[in-house]
């Protein structure tokens, strides 16, 4: 089994999602840097995608963004040590659809995230059937494939999160990554679920915007992923973070604004 | 769900339940008799199946080579082969206690279908449509609004097909519980491309009686136009088994060698869209490249799975034909058949003219007319008014 | 060629050669089983008929009284009823020699119709139509055009179908040796009226055989709108001898009661126009009046004389609807059944529920759906818009 | 048989045509006697009519300014006596649809006709086979029916021309009212037709617009009926002719216009 997180989780895990090249590749890694000291437990970084039907309209705006400033799946990785070299220690998680993984030649692939220190690797539109293959590569690289879970997966829970690496990333409602004001009620007993035959820490993302929520959440979870909410950030940040004198404050704005997800 | 390399369910997991449960469903319905049933009274009575088969005898005469035969699916209640899977999905949706429909649509062909099955199955109807195609297809937004469905534009990328079916998918993801979800062509998740396929069989089954009973044989060749594909998938599921060589025509825009085209198999790569893995145009990182046809029914980057497994079998021969060639063959038609192609359809047209010609009398050509053209004439009318042809 | 006092063949001097050619060669036709068989083959390899019969289920519960059933003449070729006429006048031209077609038109759909003929059988084709009625339809206009036919915009009187019949009847006069002037309604000198009829039976005709088949008994009541009133002509002749209420449906624009309807036989007075006795909308002194209707296909101030003669005995009841009534009922048979209707034959379904209700479950009622209302959809738009409800 | 005119003809019989009402009633009377002037042997007196399917553009815009100056069948007819009055004594043949006719209760319209000193009567679009019964009104009260033939009545020729009375009235070729160049080369033969059955003379009429028409046609008929030309120099006089000042000079104007047509 490949572990994600080396230590055993002694409080909530926050797992962060920003898009690489959202702003800039610059920003990026001051952002990721950022969220390390505000405290986050490991970092999804996003891979831009023309076609991101897993993603609300904030992540798909920041998605373009990173695409006009012509970021790719290859660029994204080798941002990773850079980050490295600033001072990142923390797992990075790379999240990409399928496609632009597909277009790379496998070996090369696996080659590249290993190289560049990725963690692991989480792909939101290949079911745990589609996966297969994927799954045995990722364990021969150590790189930790994380997987989703819905509400609406029923009986298919036990089989996913029985075969979980990493964290298991429960989608906390029906649908896309966005911010929600509140969470159907039927959660707790969807996480409880997940809970009993997961091996690993179980984390819930798609939604998560708000302390209040965070807290909501604590005493079903391990943790919670949060993406919408800090990218939206980023996006009123972003002509600040886009000037070379005032990216610093801008990073602190947005520093102080993850804090209030950690517990 | 593979079609040789080809297919699969590349979706997110909050959908898999929901796609195992319409396999399940659409495999019980399949074989019982009174759903069947009800299929097949919907095409008939309701749609005005069977769908005649017309010789086109002035244009055989012209072309000076096979005998050409058009199979009208023009003629359908909304005018294209579009309503044999909305009556089939809406049939599915009905026997799954779903009461909420949505669609995409491109050309507008497939959301008013929809929207038409939704108000006949008192049915809540949105359709997503590219705000582009809201733009070049205003009659088909009325026509949905009238029969009671929400059109929903969408702004995202090149405003066309490709996002309104990610705008679909997405509204699905949230949504799944009570909504069913029609898509329009041979595209998708599994059991999308296997559904719609069985859905629109009817096209070749129908054609390949009818042409027999005029000829007394098989067509020597059956072309049919590709977006999705589903007119195609329809009309060559008949013939796949049989002896006659069998053509797709993908839209080559404003030709295969620029950059603006919805040529898939021509010059597409393998990849992941909309749940299947098939052929797309793609840049070397695997973003999706945005198509261009001046059919909205053809603007579309990816290709049905099956489609692109029969381009690698060999079994069909896919070609393109570029916005003029289609334009010229839809003219050709209209003077001299007094038939009004939808623009879709006039690219299976112009290539199969193409291959008319080079063939003999003794030989025949049967074309899927997928679509009639009222819904183009604005569209015609501002590409004629652009070359100072009206 | 009269019925009961009306119908006759008011012509200039110059037409009489030509009418008398024309009601022998008909003759001749009908009694020649190729000619008969030939039209037939069109109607069904070409038109795709026969045309179904649908059940209104969904209005059927609403309207809580006798069954709704639908006579499909939206599913054929070009969209309309229209095309079963063009077929047997052109084939009829052709057996007369002539090499070119004229005809008039309202909402364009006899215009689209002959315009598609012509085309078929390779002969030239001028279209006349009213200014305003151009505008009101420009898809059919362009439509013609894309057919290969000449669209003579007519700008005398209210530019609407009477001047533009005025205008081709002028144009034949100066053209009748070499041109066969397709007429669109059973309206003009006879054998007009007569042919016209003849050639849409085929509706009345199918509908009864169907509608037995389905329900093992005739209808209660057969309705079916009027302008000139070949559609209605078509469907009753079928049950003119049977025991069958039959209601004739004239456009009341915005009401009988002010001066802006279409309601010849409610409100007209005997008199001569297009060559044929028959009841008009006329001032004392025999001057025409315009009339009007929101549909540019019953905008017509005159009715075949047949229709007249039918008033005259009581056999058939004509009642009519106003612009907003038809609306509406286009609107309601869009939502509840899915179907888009053209707006004359919105006429007839309005008068038509008007009677279901008040019928029983036992009975059963046959609308004549004239034609799709794709054509319409500007004229709705801009209604919708003028009412504030788009 | 209803004799139209009662002298044996010497010379051509010109035999104009104006609309009722156009430009105004005032108008007409002096028109109709300046034609008399001119040498017309009768004068077509044209009810405007809403829907003139056998006249050209030009008799049709005079048709509809007659008809928005409030004329009507009954109106026009009145407007002989004052033409009388004025010293005409040429026969008036009123010509009109059949419609307006219809309009009138039979008898009363026949009444009408003799009572204002009508001599004949002509119907574009009563044929033959239609007018049995007017035929025997007109008979009854002394009016000439005046008959069209056409090329295109061939077999009808004879039946029609034996019939006939007052003239007949022959159209020049295939087609409605108006103002043609060149007569068709058949029409001699035609012509010939005609004569050979007719008992009353033959004019010829539909595109008779020039003195050269006029002399080409003399040798082959008993004389021509001329509209759309005279109507059309009606239609650029109007204004002249709508003002008290300038009608005489115009009405002159139009006399030497029309005596053009007289041989």
């Amino acid at each position: 089994m490949t572990a994600l997180f080396n230590q055993p989780i002694n409080n909530q895990l926050f797992i962060p999602f920003i898009t690489a090249g959202d702003p800039n590749s610059e920003a990026t890694i001051d952002l990721a840097l950022a969220l390390q000291e505000a405290g986050a437990s490991a970092i999804e970084l996003g891979i831009p995608y023309s076609d991101p039907v897993a993603d609300g309209p904030v992540i798909q705006k920041a998605s373009s963004r990173s695409l006009k400033n012509g970021m790719n799946i290859v660029k994204a990785i080798k941002l990773v040590p850079e980050m490295r070299k600033k001072g990142l220690n923390i797992p990075i998680i790379l999240f990409t659809y399928y496609n632009p993984v597909l277009q790379l030649d496998q070996e090369s692939f696996f080659a590249l995230l290993r190289e560049n220190t990725i963690d692991g690797l989480l792909i939101p539109d290949i079911p745990f059937e589609e996966s297969e293959e994927l799954r045995e590569k990722c364990k021969e690289y150590s790189i930790a494939f994380i997987s989703l879970v819905a509400p609406t997966s029923s009986s298919r829970i036990k089989m996913i999160a029985e075969a979980a690496e990493g964290f298991i990333y429960c989608v906390s409602s029906l649908g896309v990554t966005g911010v929600r004001k509140n969470f159907d009620d039927s959660i707790a007993s969807f996480l409880e679920e997940v809970r009993k035959h997961s091996k690993v820490p179980v984390a819930v993302g798609f939604g998560v915007s708000s302390r209040e929520q965070v807290e909501q959440l604590a005493h079903m979870c391990d943790g919670v992923v949060v993406g919408s909410a800090l990218v939206r950030e980023i996006e009123r940040l972003q002509p600040s973070l886009l000037d070379e004198n005032s990216r610093r404050d801008a990073v602190e704005e947005f520093k102080n604004f993850a804090r209030t997800f950690v517990s | 769900g593979r079609y040789g390399d080809f297919g699969g369910r590349f979706v997110p997991e909050t959908l898999m339940s929901p796609l195992a449960e319409i396999e399940q469903a659409h495999k019980e319905a399949m074989q019982d008799p009174s759903f069947l049933e009800e299929y097949s009274f919907l095409l008939k009575e309701y749609s005005g199946r069977p769908t005649t088969v017309t010789y086109a005898g002035n244009i055989t005469t012209k072309l000076g080579g096979a005998k050409v035969y058009l199979k009208r699916e023009d003629l359908n209640h909304t005018g294209a082969h579009k309503i044999n899977n909305a009556i089939g999905q809406v049939l599915l949706a009905k026997r799954m206690g779903k009461t909420k429909v949505i669609a995409e649509t491109g050309a507008g062909q497939h959301g008013v279908a929809t929207a038409t099955v939704a108000a006949k199955f008192g049915m809540e109807c949105k359709v997503f449509m590219g705000e582009e195609d809201v733009r070049r297809q205003e009659l088909n937004v009325f026509r949905m609004q009238l029969l009671g469905a929400e059109v929903i534009p969408v702004t995202s990328g090149n405003k066309t097909l490709k996002d309104a079916t990610n705008e679909a998918m997405r509204y699905w993801v949230q949504h799944c519980e009570d909504h069913f979800y029609i898509i329009g062509s041979v595209v998708g998740p599994h059991p999308y491309p296997y559904i719609v396929r069985e859905f629109q069989r009817v096209i070749g089954d129908e054609a390949k009686d009818q042409f027999y009973h005029i000829e007394g044989t098989l067509p020597t060749k059956v072309v049919a136009c590709v977006g999705g594909g589903s007119n195609a998938i329809g009309m060559f599921a008949a013939f796949i088994n049989e002896d006659v060589e069998l053509v797709g025509v993908e839209a080559a825009g404003k030709g295969v060698e620029t950059d603006m085209h919805a040529a898939t198999i021509t010059k597409g790569t393998k990849g992941v869209l909309h749940g299947s893995l098939t052929y797309l145009l793609q840049d070397e990182y695997g973003q999706i490249t945005e198509p261009y046809s001046i059919s909205a029914g053809l603007d579309y980057p990816g290709i049905g799975p099956e489609h692109a497994h029969l381009a690698n079998t060999g079994r069909v021969k896919y070609e393109s034909v570029t916005d003029q060639e289609a334009l010229d063959a839809l003219e050709f038609l209209a003077r001299e058949e007094g038939i009004l192609a939808a623009i879709e359809s006039a690219h299976a047209l112009s290539a199969a003219f193409e291959h008319a010609k080079k063939m003999n009398i003794e030989e025949s050509i049967l074309i899927c007319l997928s679509g009639r053209g009222d819904k183009d004439v604005h569209t015609l009318m501002s590409h004629y008014k652009e070359v100072g042809k009206a």
